[in-house]
């Protein structure tokens, strides 16, 4: 299971990194990276439907910035939200459930690859509005304060969300209350078709906090030691002082907006994916993993394997589990007291 | 029991549930140090303090967002739109988070959440602060409209719909802030979600309206019984989920309908009631259902104007007469 | 005439209408570069160029703004919605500023803007993808609203709306982007706002219905005319302003009314048409309207569970024989 | 007439200014005052319903604003724009009969305060969504460009505006595409009763436009002369070069909010209600006038007594013109072509 080496659960002081958290990262990154290699495959099999999101190429984001996170923290996200959902610790088999609309998965089939949401974790979804979600996170912080925990939320988000107005109300609502939120821009430089030049007339995201009175900074968000250093960081000033921190994080992905847009190719350069494939940020951190000594060869590839298993066992768990009944339909739309 | 103003008997109903549990807080413009727009959060923030009553700057969308976000984690927000001509920033909030989230996640993030201030038209507010806005969210699946014509029911109801584990959305009016009531001072009374009432007994023909328009209706029935004609009045107080059973049961009474709303009418309430009147009720019917709306435009600054716009006690006459077949005296 | 699908009419509207007239430009997401989420503007940045097919950030507010800015002054902008969903987002724009421009101005300033694309059910886009969005406008004074079922009504009734001094709320839907038609290559080929149209003569009920659910109507009507029963079907085309000349027309021909809507169905299109028809022509009808409506729930992903919510011919069907008395076969 | 000495017909060189500009801007903001403060008597009588907004002691703003325009220029504003309104050059008479109304005031009655337009001086409104102009600023700026004329669009909104989404939005928009539009934020430190502090994480409002790579700056907005300079520089940018500028006008309003909030003295304390007094622009104005020799005393008290005249004028104007028919009111629901 994910959550047995789940590099949230080590929690592991920032600054020193050793064999027990580097196998979590590296686990973690691998586990997103292969549940969504397989759910492209069932998507292009017509076993997934809808829109399909997918996060390959900016694992290192989540999991880095997962990893500075106590599971009783939230965390929340748009629709491109299969990795952070994995980090927090959903069980991939459920996760898988969903996207392929069964009983079994997260939401019993009902919310699908664009609204996972897990209660048991603290991952609270999954929203298709770009930008909506921000507002829920500035709520959920706020809600931290009012009841006195000193729990954090963490909000991924897109650079497309920036020019979106609720992007301005959150961040100056988090930063005149102080509250608890960590904001995470997984700038990966397109909104869909848009590149982050034809959106924004100032492209340095981060500078955004300076308007609001907000540390903030950006980070290599292929490098997932450097994404946890710097959330590692953001966490605490929100744990101790309630202080919102934005956080740009510069990553790439390297396929296209969703399934429906597989090449990614009218807007962007082959050449350019190809470069940027070449900051792989697994490929990457295992690199540098076994350079240090922290993981050998061989713990990597028994991770491989075992993340392989595991995602094998998911998509049968998916395939097997039923459709929702129908009286599915007519439940859940509101909550019986 | 004691004699208040619908202001008053929505100050009481936050004050007492805030008192009961204390996840409920409120929030929004001018709630605080100013004491609310209209006065409906007066003394709160001396009582609860900052924390719970809390101020919010003009942002519609990231103050309900912050509602939403803070209901799906545990607490009890009760939202305040300054009016609800500006709920439409929010709209999306409301109808993507705030409904759906129950739905979307299984059951998992419920969002027991009240959106609430005063809607419709007021006095010569003009074009963009005098719209019917229940006809934005009766038809949202995973919402409640509740609109609460009198002072028991404002304080009865608002008590409910904080209690709602669901999102509420709770509209009154700046036209009935100072209508003065009797009301209930036991913390327990509670008016349900869900139920019509019958304001005023009749056999002749039933008039189905709420806020306002409840009591022209009633102004409307006191004319016509002159003629002889006996009105049932039901006002529906919560739209969603609507009590058919009750306006059934009296249109299979009177055997005549007029619904009235105070909105532009297309696809509004009185459709809605018409068509489910229609429905249930064809063969006791012994006229089309009647609906008197207001004119389809938008409100216009100008007295004279602002007057002719929404539905009076002429009107209302007008079709009750018609229904059943009496001419005007 | 030429044989193209829904989406080809479109673009051909689009691009007659844009050499027509300079002052017509589209603005909105992904509209030039990208040429369209769902390509309804392929080819047009390249044949216009940059300064009238214009990408835009993803700020609904703020782009669709823009466009009733630049309508108030002179222009005549295509506003698209990638999805309408998320013009929840910019609701209240097209509600306070372009519906009511003209009106607040006292007629100084109209607002001849056209807002477009695809909304309603598609393909398992979930609860906060696959809104029927008409029901937020309809019922707004100074909107029009229209819901083209064919493509030649796609692209005859764009270019009117195009050529409307007026809001224009124009959704499509993706589901029938691929459809294909024959459709008037003439430049001049308009169908006017406002017109309902029969798509299939019959006698013995009506059932009004567009969009997809107008193509199901028709499977419905094949179907029941094995059992003898002949079906009338209208599309309104426009559902704002309303064309309930056509539909009573047809409806005192039949004397029975099936009203089919994917949307939820509280005061909805449905119920609109039923209080209208009932008004009209109460006396005409055998029976009372039928309403066949998706389910009152968010729409769900899963794939069972999304096709039980929204009607289908057999509920069609069933609904069409209860109202004519014919037990099912 | 106020068009015959409206300070923007003069056009008068910004650096320089002479016997004539001055007479304009005195005799401008004499005219809103005055003007003004009959609305306030009417009201009081209850020959004006609704919500009026006086703009009484933020004169200089729209006045110096207006003086760098032209006739062809546009200007829009929130529900506090009686001042901008008559600045542009609009009919006290039909200015005040809108107020009444009546069917002679500028939009037939049908408007009101909140809701002023004036198409022959191209005033685009009176908006009473607190951010919602923005946008329609941003779109006639970019209607501007579009046809290739050279007119710029000047924008006033409060402070309360700044933390709205549609500010964020248009902003970003304005610059990103460069449009021809000046907004100018009117901080009278208040929104309703809430202070700048208790509003904005960052309060130096200005700076907001450092975050859209858009030049901005702040000026005494008591100053008609200081924000006629300022003003001058940003529609200089817009005219030649289509550059947007964001100003952040220093300014306080002397009345409540409406005349539904006459004290305004919850939120403020009566001392600092005085202090700014003593700030009074039109004072200000009239004594460095009368100091640089620009007015004598004669001309000022000419001014002031020409414009108690028109004034009255306005009144008896509106209270002349009849009510609307009651056709109105199924009219210009739409524009039939
Ligand atoms: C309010 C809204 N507008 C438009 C869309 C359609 N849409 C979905 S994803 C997307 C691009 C978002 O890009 P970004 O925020 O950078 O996230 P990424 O996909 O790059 O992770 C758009 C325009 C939407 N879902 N919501
Ligand atoms: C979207 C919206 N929210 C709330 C209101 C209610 N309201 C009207 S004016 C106002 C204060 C605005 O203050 P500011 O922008 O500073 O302008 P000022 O009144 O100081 O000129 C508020 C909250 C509104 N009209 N629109
Ligand atoms: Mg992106
Ligand atoms: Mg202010």
């Amino acid at each position: 299971m994910a959550q047995k080496t789940s590099a949230q659960q080590k929690g592991a002081a920032p600054a020193g990194i050793d064999a027990g958290l580097a196998r979590a990262l590296y686990n973690d990154m691998v586990l997103i990276r292969r549940f969504e290699e397989k759910a492209a495959e069932a998507y292009a099999l017509g076993k997934i439907g809808g829109f399909l999101h997918l996060y390959i190429g900016e694992e290192a984001v989540g999991v880095g910035a997962t990893s500075t996170l106590r599971p009783d923290d939230y965390a929340i996200s748009a629709y491109r939200e299969h990795g952070h959902c994995l980090a927090k610790g959903s069980d991939p088999r459920r996760a898988m459930a969903e996207l392929f609309g069964r009983i079994d998965g997260l939401c019993k089939g009902k919310g699908g690859s664009m609204h996972l949401f897990d209660k048991s974790v603290n991952f609270l979804g999954g929203h298709a509005i770009v930008g909506a979600h921000l507002p829920l996170a500035t709520g959920v912080a706020f809600g931290i304060k009012y009841r006195g925990t000193d729990q954090v939320i963490v909000c991924y988000f897109g650079d497309g969300a920036v020019p979106e107005g609720e992007f301005h109300e959150s961040l100056n609502l988090a930063s005149l209350w102080k509250l608890p939120v960590v904001y995470i821009c997984e700038n990966n430089r397109y909104a869909m078709g848009t590149s982050l030049e034809r959106a924004l007339a100032q492209t340095e995201i981060w500078k955004f906090g300076q308007a609001y009175n907000m540390p903030c900074e950006a980070v290599d968000g292929m490098d997932v030691l450097a994404v946890r250093d710097v959330v590692a960081r953001a966490v605490g000033r929100a744990r101790t002082d309630k202080t919102p921190t934005l956080i740009e994080a510069r990553t790439y992905r390297f396929r296209g907006h969703s399934m429906r847009d597989p090449a990614g190719a009218v807007y962007r350069t082959k050449d350019e994916v190809e470069r940027e494939k070449l900051r792989d940020p697994i490929v990457l951190f295992r690199d540098r993993a076994l350079k240090a000594g922290w993981l050998t060869e061989e713990d990597a590839r028994k991770i491989e394997k075992d993340v392989h298993d595991l995602v094998d066992e998911a998509v049968a768990f998916a395939e097997a589990s039923p459709e929702p009944p129908a009286s599915e339909l007519l439940t859940d739309i509101f909550k019986e007291s | 029991m004691a004699v208040m103003t619908y202001r008053e008997a929505l100050n009481l109903a936050l004050r007492e549930e805030m008192k009961r549990d204390d996840r409920v807080f409120v929030i929004g413009e001018e709630v605080g140090l100013y004491e609310g727009a209209y006065k409906v959060t007066q003394g709160l923030l001396k009582e609860f303090g900052p924390q719970r009553i809390v101020d919010t700057p003009i942002a519609e969308s990231g103050f309900t967002g912050v509602g939403i976000g803070a209901a799906m984690t545990g607490l009890r927000p009760v939202v305040e739109m300054m009016t609800f001509n500006f709920a439409l920033l929010a709209l999306d909030q409301i109808v993507n988070s705030a409904a759906k989230m129950n739905y979307m996640s299984g059951g998992q993030f419920n969002v027991p959440i009240v959106i609430r201030g005063p809607g419709g038209p007021a006095h010569q507010l003009a074009a963009q602060h005098s719209q019917s806005m229940e006809v934005y969210f009766y038809h949202v699946p995973g919402l409640k409209v509740v609109r609460p014509s009198t002072p028991a029911d404002a304080k009865g109801l608002l008590k409910s719909a904080i209690r709602d584990d669901n999102p509420v959305i709770f509209i009154e009016s700046e036209t009935l802030y100072a209508v003065k009531g009797e009301v209930s001072e036991d913390p327990d009374f509670l008016v349900p979600l869900g139920q019509a009432v019958v304001r005023r007994e009749g056999t002749d023909v039933t008039v189905i309206a709420y806020m306002g328009m409840m009591y022209r209706a009633l102004e409307a029935a006191d004319e016509v019984a002159k003629d002889g004609i006996s009105v049932e009045v039901v006002d529906p107080r919560t739209l969603q989920p609507l009590d058919a059973a009750t306006i059934l049961a009296s249109v299979r009474k009177t055997h005549r309908a007029v619904v009235i709303e105070a909105g532009a009418g297309f696809a509004g309430m009185g459709s809605e009631l018409s068509a489910v009147i229609t429905e249930q009720a064809f063969d006791d019917l012994d006229a089309p259902v009647e609906r008197v709306t207001g004119v389809p435009a938008p409100m216009p600054y100008a007295r004279n104007l602002e007057r002719a716009k929404t539905p009076n006690k002429e009107r209302i006459v007008d079709a009750i007469r018609r229904i059943c077949n009496v001419n005007g005296s």
